[in-house]
């Protein structure tokens, strides 16, 4: 037997490759590659199962709009609104939510409460609220009641309603009326029959959809807002509660200070109907609250809200205190439920209001917010993990009660803060909700609605426990429209309904689905603002 | 089975540019949260809506939103005679033009030679954060890296309408079972949709609307999405671009 | 030490000499190999590409490429078709020219693809109205035949020639050539014609699209045209190319003189087609799609300037310069005309590939531009530097210019005759 | 791709395309079928020699593939069509015919310095052959490839009984770790190998058939121009610059490959021996 | 050893063969065994039970595949025989309330849309048309697994896409759009 050559292998080899090209071999791997391509490493398959459909309520802004989830297993895989009712297009996300990537999963809960009752004795409590009149509000101020020094602080005074239906014309010094603010089925249903005059040194979207869009110079908003009151004063004589600079403010120097022409000041100024218009701003200035009072807003368009029904038992709380009214460095521990959000207090207003080594314990699922001040950050369920109620929306003349019910488990380690702060305040545990639904349903006061099958029942037929039952299936009360007066504090309050969050301020709040990040950034919707 | 021509009517004066319609499109059809590095030129938004002005400044500027989505071309869609492999498709029963992502090279010569940028390119394998695959439609299978993918009327709601019709015993599905998920979602109504075949369905009257036009529509593309406004400058979009120092009246 | 392999007859550098040639080259493909790997295993958005811009500098240069590796199957056709004898000195490099420009740009190709694994979907599932689809079949099909070609070539190294069964079978190959040959030219035709129908289809692209005949549309012609006029101008200026890298004559005056006439020649009909085309498209096609063409012209930097080098610098000078006789007799003119040839054919496809994207179709539509990525741009000088090891290789290893060996002993038939035929014994 | 293939239709486009496609196949796949069927066929005959020299000779200079009668004068510019096998060359027949060969010039063996008996036949690759009384031919070497290769280091002789043929290789000689294949300028078959590098001729050979052929060899009166003109080629090999190499005065040395410098020899090799 | 160079040729050939014929069909496939060694002839035959006892329809009409564990836990939440299989079946799963990780042999990929309803209900066809005789087997066999594409083995026997558009040419379905079956 000869040596094995290189002529062999090469021969080998070549008659191997030959009898290859007759077997299955090659030809499956050419194609077994090709489908391994359509699910290799990474790519998902999605979870099979049962369809089934859920009603909940919105709870990632005051609007608190109704939820069908489509969901698979029990897990959502997509929201809508209901008819009437669209979710606006974070809505839309937020199944998404709970998997954030900036998501605080764990914290230090034993130490937190540990810090706390160290210090609680000696120190004044205040527990700051980013969604007041919520029940787990009423819980924090009970809870602050129970405790020796005790502050319930909200992030925006009481706040009237806004009864659209009366609006005429809506003067908007750069409030984002058709860019989350307000329920959109409220504000696109009444946008056929109001003016919008969107006064905003930027192209907004808002800017963009208005029916006049008044570009004025950057800063020169109270300017306007004065001008225009000097035109009402003039041309009204009703001037009186005005204050006396506005007399300074003729229409040619507001033209000149606003870069807007003369006559458009003046023709603005006299669109605004007594009675039918609406004056909104984006922040806090009291020229705005005047020149609604001047309009006559107030009672027309600007309204009051009856309370919802509280137990009777917890009118013994504390009340809501305002952030200037706290004497400052008096607060030693500082709690603060970021787990929903509609206000926001810059930490400039309350940092001086902190005792010297304040504890401060917030309550969030990201460290986007307070959570960059806070020694403890304790992580919580966001929607649709919690259950929660949300007040009554900014444009609801009608005082409500919606549950956001859990679409999906909250995580494990999960705190609730009313939980948390009613066990540190020693207050008896009770499931605060239910006995807030039982107060309302022994009211009698108002209808129920029910989602899923669209019917609106009177609450006075209602069992407690059907009750109950149904506001956690999707279902909502209303109660009987009953105009009241406004209360006469909100009206003097500066920050008249100008809560909005805009895509930029959702974006810097906090987290959002990653999925709408992703559409911020790849699509040129919001590009130019 | 009766052929069936399904379009959309966007009127352009109803549209408020919220974004519902482009979160609840990516929300159905399981398109994956943006890569690091992704921007509004390698995204996918198989629904995307562009803000459009008349080019002018000052108090004469004019600007509208215009949601652009594949505008679901007739029978010769210029895409579906370029794809080497048969992976694009105008589907005889609906008039859908289907992308399948199993069949796609990545090749993009559709993307090329579609006039309206309609076509998304799968730049990055899709990754969602961990857990967030569990709110994947089942209804849609996630594409791979490397296909091309656009919108395809959430063709997973037409195949869940026909089970749903199997379920209750028709032939034919039930209307209202089949709606896209941006016309779902869009909170002023101002996306329709139904069969442009059916002369009784809201979209084939839109479509014969005065005010209505498609765009582009001198290429011949025969698209099936007819946009609507009232404004005659706005109605200027639907042509070929203008050169720079040209603009809308 | 690698003499044995080197053809008898010619000379070549060092060994040394030669490594530190390739030695930057191969540096380079192993970067550049690096690049297209990121782009496989990461994906494309390795790359600057994105959904406006689907094609980028890996299609212009594919283009491109192959546009100037045409010179493979005209110089074939010209020599086994059309038998002019003279281009016998060229063929070679023309084969390994073209070999190096196909496989380049295929290898290029499966790296565009986002999903090359299902490359053979193509053949599998064609859709036969794609021009994509024929470009495809054609192109694999061309580049199987050119490497049939180019084996007779390899087979003929000093070393290999020895082993009686190769020399036996590239004898026997070489005489069934011209059926090669002829198969070429035909899959050339068709896929040199149907690249420029990839985007002469586009309707959605009033600026690329044109009318034709039948299927095709004339850009389809123009294609054909413009790269059979650049291929043989490619060839010539390789072979001075080479020819002053390596300080040796390679063929003799009168070939590159041929090259550059044929080259001139069809460089003027494909000029005037052009023009005509131009014409026609201004003033009937596009503005029947609705698109003035002006417009096209006024998103800077691309203005009518563009059109204007296409036609008349890039195409008409050159075309001018080789087919003036006088000119062509000296080196620079033939040259630096090969060179514009070249250059206008790179030009045209860039307008094709890159402007065509970059220009807006609808109102609202931004101008966009596109610069590659590194990735990119390695992966493109990968191809370049493949092309450059082969073309070495095979230049040092194989006998790419036959005439070389007989300037080698030309010289010394000038010498006098009596140095040899003196000899002391007779004296 | 097939009609069995998903997506398939029998239309025009799908039959005319692919039938051009499969056509293309088919004709480049015969083509190399058939070309790989011929070299196994002419393996088969033995022809590797012959087609080895046909390739040899196809990538000789166009100057070394002159024919015979141009360096008699008969013509100004021919090349050999038939690889310098004169033997199935109508041309040289009728040349033959109508100039028969003259008489030797001179009965002298020595030129330039070399001695050229004219008692045989040269081969257009330095060797003769000489008709024995035997009927066996005596094949050598002459005496410029000799002083070319000088003295070889290893002769590789055919064992008895090889069979030759014209222009295929008679013998190898080693040099330098250079393998010369010599051509043979006769058919045959091999008796003995003598191997004498300095003796009287290297092979004797018996004729096979219907005996010799010596019509593809040089007559005598054709030794003279073609011994100029190789002598001539030879100096073009060796000094590829234009140096005169001969400088010495002219005459050969009798061992070349000692006297220059490698490539050069080879060079002379490859021309003397045509080999390409 | 004259033909010696033909005979390593053919030998590669021979081995080529071999082992892409032999060899290649049962290493391209990863085996697992079944959590429960389930006997769908013991219900069938008999249990007397039908395939749509446990592989129901939902109301809206989708497919409900193979029932989860409370089925299965409606009649064997004790045993119902003495068989160890079920004994484990009820200690390992029923009792723990752990749905069983079944592989599905028919599973089609995620990007095939198949209805059953259309299939069963509409069209009327029977289970054995395309899952044969499933339905009568004693044992589950071992699940196959194809180790590059992941899809399962049974695809290839009879579930391909070809095999599905045979059968819908064959019944006169004819050619339809990709987006009928592919999601």
């Amino acid at each position: 037997m000869r040596k094995t050559t290189r002529r062999d292998i090469f021969k080998f080899a070549a008659g191997s490759a030959a009898g290859l090209v007759f077997t299955p071999a090659p030809w499956r791997l050419i194609t077994d590659t090709a489908l391994w391509s359509e699910n290799w490493p990474g790519i998902p398959r999605p979870a099979r199962g049962q369809t089934r459909t859920r009603f909940t309520h919105c709870a990632l802004c005051s609007a608190g709009c109704a939820v069908r989830a489509r969901c698979v297993n029990d897990q959502p895989v997509s929201l809508s609104g209901l008819a009437g009712s669209p979710l606006c297009a974070f809505g839309l996300a937020g199944h998404q939510l709970p998997y954030h990537t900036g998501r605080v999963k764990t914290g230090a809960i034993e130490e937190a409460l540990a810090a706390i009752a160290q210090r609680r004795s000696h120190d004044a409590v205040a527990v700051l609220d980013l969604r007041p009149g919520r029940t787990a509000s009423w819980t924090y101020r009970r809870a602050m009641a129970a405790l020796p020094r005790g502050f319930y602080l909200a992030a925006q005074s009481a706040i009237p309603a806004v009864n659209l239906d009366q609006v005429r014309t809506l003067l908007s010094f750069g409030a984002p009326v058709l860019d989350g603010w307000g329920t959109p089925s409220t504000v696109l249903a009444a946008r056929s029959h109001f003016r919008l005059i969107q006064a905003e040194p930027l192209e907004s979207h808002t800017a963009m959809l208005a029916d006049l869009w008044l570009p004025l110079r950057k800063g020169s908003e109270q300017a306007l807002a004065l001008g225009i009151a000097h035109v009402l004063m003039q041309e009204q004589n009703a001037g009186a509660s005005f204050p006396a600079e506005a007399t300074a403010y003729s229409p040619a120097r507001t033209a000149q200070l606003t870069g807007l022409p003369e006559a458009q000041i003046v023709s603005v100024a006299r669109e605004l109907a007594p009675g039918g218009a609406l004056v909104l701003a984006s922040q806090e200035w009291p020229e705005i609250l005047q020149l609604n009072r001047l309009l006559g807003s107030v009672a027309h368009t600007i309204v009051g809200r009856r309370e919802t029904p509280v137990p009777a038992s917890w009118k013994k709380a504390a009340p809501v205190t305002a952030i200037e009214a706290v004497p400052d460095g008096s607060i030693g521990v500082l709690l603060i439920d970021e787990s929903v959000c509609d206000g926001y207090l810059p930490w400039n207003a309350i940092e001086p209001k902190l005792a010297p080594a304040p504890l401060v314990v917030t309550f969030a699922s990201s460290r986007a917010g307070y959570g960059r001040y806070a020694r403890f950050t304790l992580p919580t369920a966001v929607y649709p993990e919690m259950t929660d109620d949300i007040p009554p929306a900014l444009d609801s003349a009608a005082a409500t009660f919606r549950l956001a019910t859990p679409l999906v488990a909250a995580p494990a380690g999960a705190v609730e803060p009313a939980r948390f702060i009613a066990q540190l305040a020693g207050l008896p545990p009770a499931d605060a909700l239910r006995e807030r639904t039982d107060a309302i349903q022994s009211s009698g006061r108002g209808v129920l609605r029910t989602y899923a099958d669209g019917k609106s029942i009177p609450v006075k037929g209602v069992k407690p426990d059907d009750f109950w039952k149904v506001l956690n299936e999707g279902g909502c009360w209303v109660d009987a429209p009953d105009p009241v007066e406004p209360p006469a504090s909100a009206c003097q309050s500066s920050s008249a309904a100008v809560v909005a969050m805009t895509w930029e301020m959702r974006l810097a709040r906090g987290p959002m689905s990653p999925l709408l990040s992703k559409l911020y950034e790849e699509s040129n919707l919001r590009v130019r603002l | 089975m009766t052929g069936k021509r399904y379009g959309m009517s966007i009127d352009i004066d109803r549209c408020t540019g919220c974004g519902a319609c482009m979160v609840a499109c990516a929300v159905e059809n399981n398109v994956p949260p943006a890569p690091e590095g992704a921007t509004d030129r390698k995204g996918i938004t198989w629904m995307r809506v562009f803000p459009v002005d008349n080019g002018r400044d000052g108090p004469d500027r004019k600007s509208v939103f215009v949601p652009m989505l594949c505008q679901q071309c007739g029978q010769d869609a210029p895409c579906v005679s370029v794809c080497p492999q048969q992976a694009v498709q105008v589907d005889p029963a609906t008039g859908i033009v289907g992308q399948m992502p199993e069949r796609c090279l990545g090749c993009r010569y559709c993307m090329a030679a579609c006039p309206y940028h309609a076509r998304y390119f799968n730049w990055w394998d899709p990754a969602w954060p961990a857990g967030m695959e569990k709110t994947l439609n089942p209804n849609v299978a996630p594409r791979m890296r490397g296909v091309v993918e656009k919108c395809n009327f959430c063709h997973g709601r037409w195949h869940a309408a026909k089970e749903r019709a199997v379920g209750r015993g028709a032939r034919e599905i039930d209307p209202a079972d089949y709606v896209p998920a941006c016309v779902e979602a869009c909170p002023t109504a101002a996306i329709r949709f139904g069969d442009l075949n059916d002369p009784r369905s809201p979209v084939a009257q839109a479509a014969q609307q005065s005010g209505s036009f498609r765009l582009l529509e001198k290429l011949g593309t025969e698209p099936k999405i007819y946009y609507h406004s009232a404004r005659e400058w706005v109605r200027e979009i639907g042509r070929a671009p203008a050169g720079k120092e040209q603009v809308h009246g | 030490m690698d003499r044995q392999l080197i053809a008898r007859g010619v000379r070549r550098c060092s060994t040394p000499q030669f490594l530190l040639w390739i030695l930057p080259w191969a540096a380079l493909f192993a970067f550049g190999l690096y690049c297209a790997g990121l782009c496989l295993v990461k994906g494309l958005n390795q790359t600057n590409m994105d959904n406006r811009f689907a094609f980028g500098l890996w299609i212009f240069v594919d283009l491109t490429i192959i546009a100037l590796g045409a010179g493979a199957f005209f110089t074939g056709f010209l020599l086994y078709i059309l038998k002019l004898k003279d281009l016998d000195a060229v063929i070679n490099s023309a084969v390994v020219i073209g070999f190096v420009c196909y496989s380049g740009a295929v290898a290029a190709l499966l790296v565009d693809v986002g999903q090359p694994l299902r490359a053979w979907f193509t053949f599998w599932y064609p859709n036969v109205h794609s021009m994509l689809t024929e470009v495809t079949f054609c192109i694999t099909c061309y580049l199987a035949v050119l490497l049939i070609e180019y084996l007779p070539i390899v087979l003929r190294n000093r070393k290999l020639r020895e082993v009686p069964g190769f020399l036996v079978f590239e004898f026997e190959l070489h005489k069934l050539i011209y059926v090669l040959a002829g198969v070429g030219t035909f899959l050339s035709f068709f896929h040199q014609g149907s690249l420029g129908g990839l985007f002469g289809v586009l309707r959605g692209h009033p600026f690329a699209f044109r009318e034709g005949l039948a299927v095709w549309p004339s850009t389809f012609f123009l294609f054909i045209l413009s790269a059979a006029a650049v291929g043989p101008s490619f060839i010539l200026f390789t072979t001075w190319l080479i020819s002053k890298l390596s300080g040796k004559r390679l063929v003799r005056p009168q070939v590159l003189q041929l090259l550059g006439r044929i080259s001139g020649l069809l460089l003027g009909v494909y000029v005037l087609a052009k023009t005509v085309d131009t014409l026609i498209w201004i003033n009937r096609t596009s503005p029947g799609a609705g698109f003035p063409a002006q417009e096209y012209f006024a998103w800077q930097p691309f203005g009518t300037w563009i059109l204007f080098a296409e036609i008349v610098v890039f195409g008409l000078a050159p075309a001018l310069i080789l087919l003036t006789p006088r000119l062509r007799l000296r080196t620079n003119w033939l040259v630096s005309a090969a060179v514009l040839a070249c250059l206008g054919v790179a030009l045209n496809r860039f307008v094709m590939t890159l402007q065509t994207l970059a220009l807006p179709t609808l109102s609202f539509d931004r101008y966009l531009s596109y610069w590659p990525s590194w990735q990119e741009t390695g992966t493109f000088l990968a191809v370049v530097a493949f092309g450059v090891l082969v073309y070495s290789f095979s230049f040092r290893y194989l006998l790419l210019f036959p005439q070389e060996r007989e300037f080698r002993q030309e010289p010394a038939a000038q010498v006098s005759e009596t140095a040899v035929m003196d000899p002391v014994g007779r004296s | 791709m097939f009609p069995w293939n998903y997506g398939f239709h029998w239309s025009t486009g799908n039959v005319l395309f692919l039938g051009a496609f499969y056509t293309v196949l088919v004709v480049v796949a015969t083509t190399v079928a058939s070309a790989i069927l011929r070299a196994r066929r002419a393996v088969a005959a033995q022809q590797t020699d012959a087609i080895r020299w046909r390739s040899d000779f196809h990538d000789l200079p166009p100057r070394d593939r002159v024919c015979r009668h141009v360096l008699t004068g008969e013509f100004q510019v021919r090349e050999c069509p038939n690889a310098f096998d004169c033997r199935q060359c109508e041309t040289h027949a009728r040349l033959v015919a109508l100039h028969p060969p003259e008489a030797p010039p001179e009965s002298g063996e020595e030129l330039l310095g070399m001695s050229f008996p004219l008692d045989r036949f040269y081969h257009r690759g330095h060797t003769w052959a000489r008709l024995g009384p035997d009927g066996a031919v005596t094949i050598g070497l002459d005496e410029l490839g000799r002083r070319v290769l000088g003295v070889p280091d290893a002769v590789d002789l055919p064992a008895p009984g090889t069979r030759l043929r014209v222009n295929g290789p008679a013998w190898h000689i080693h040099k330098r770790n250079r393998d010369v294949r010599v051509l043979s300028p006769a058919d045959g078959e091999v008796v003995e190998a003598t191997g004498g590098i300095g003796g009287d001729g290297y092979l004797r050979v018996k004729p096979v058939g219907r005996g010799f052929d010596f019509r593809n060899l040089l007559a005598p009166c054709e030794v003279k121009p073609w011994l100029l003109r190789e002598v001539e080629r030879l100096q073009g090999a060796l000094s590829a610059e234009g140096v005169p190499t001969l400088a010495d005065g002219g005459v050969l040395l009798p061992d070349l490959s000692t006297a220059y410098p490698q490539a050069d020899w080879d060079a002379a090799c490859d021309a003397m021996f045509l080999q390409a | 050893m004259k033909h010696r160079s033909t005979y390593v040729f053919l030998s590669g050939v021979l081995i080529a063969l071999g082992a892409g014929w032999a060899g290649f069909p049962y290493a391209i496939y990863e085996s697992r065994p079944q959590p429960v060694d389930f006997s769908h002839k013991v219900h069938t035959g008999a249990g007397g039970m039908k395939c749509d006892d446990c592989h129901q329809l939902r109301p809206d009409g989708t497919f409900a595949g193979i029932p989860r564990l409370e089925k299965c836990a409606g009649c064997h939440a004790a045993a119902m025989g003495s068989t160890a299989e079920e004994k484990q079946f009820i200690d390992g799963y029923v009792t723990p309330k752990r749905e069983v990780a079944w592989s599905v042999y028919a599973r089609q990929p995620g990007n095939v849309y198949f209805p059953h309803g259309a299939h069963v209900k509409q069209a009327g066809l029977s289970c054995e048309r395309c899952h044969g005789k499933h339905g009568q087997t004693e044992t589950l066999r071992p699940y196959q697994e194809d180790r590059i594409s992941g899809y399962s083995r049974d695809i290839w026997r009879g579930l391909t896409m070809g095999d599905c558009v045979a059968c819908h040419e064959q019944h006169g379905i004819g050619q339809q759009g990709c987006l009928d079956c592919h999601k």
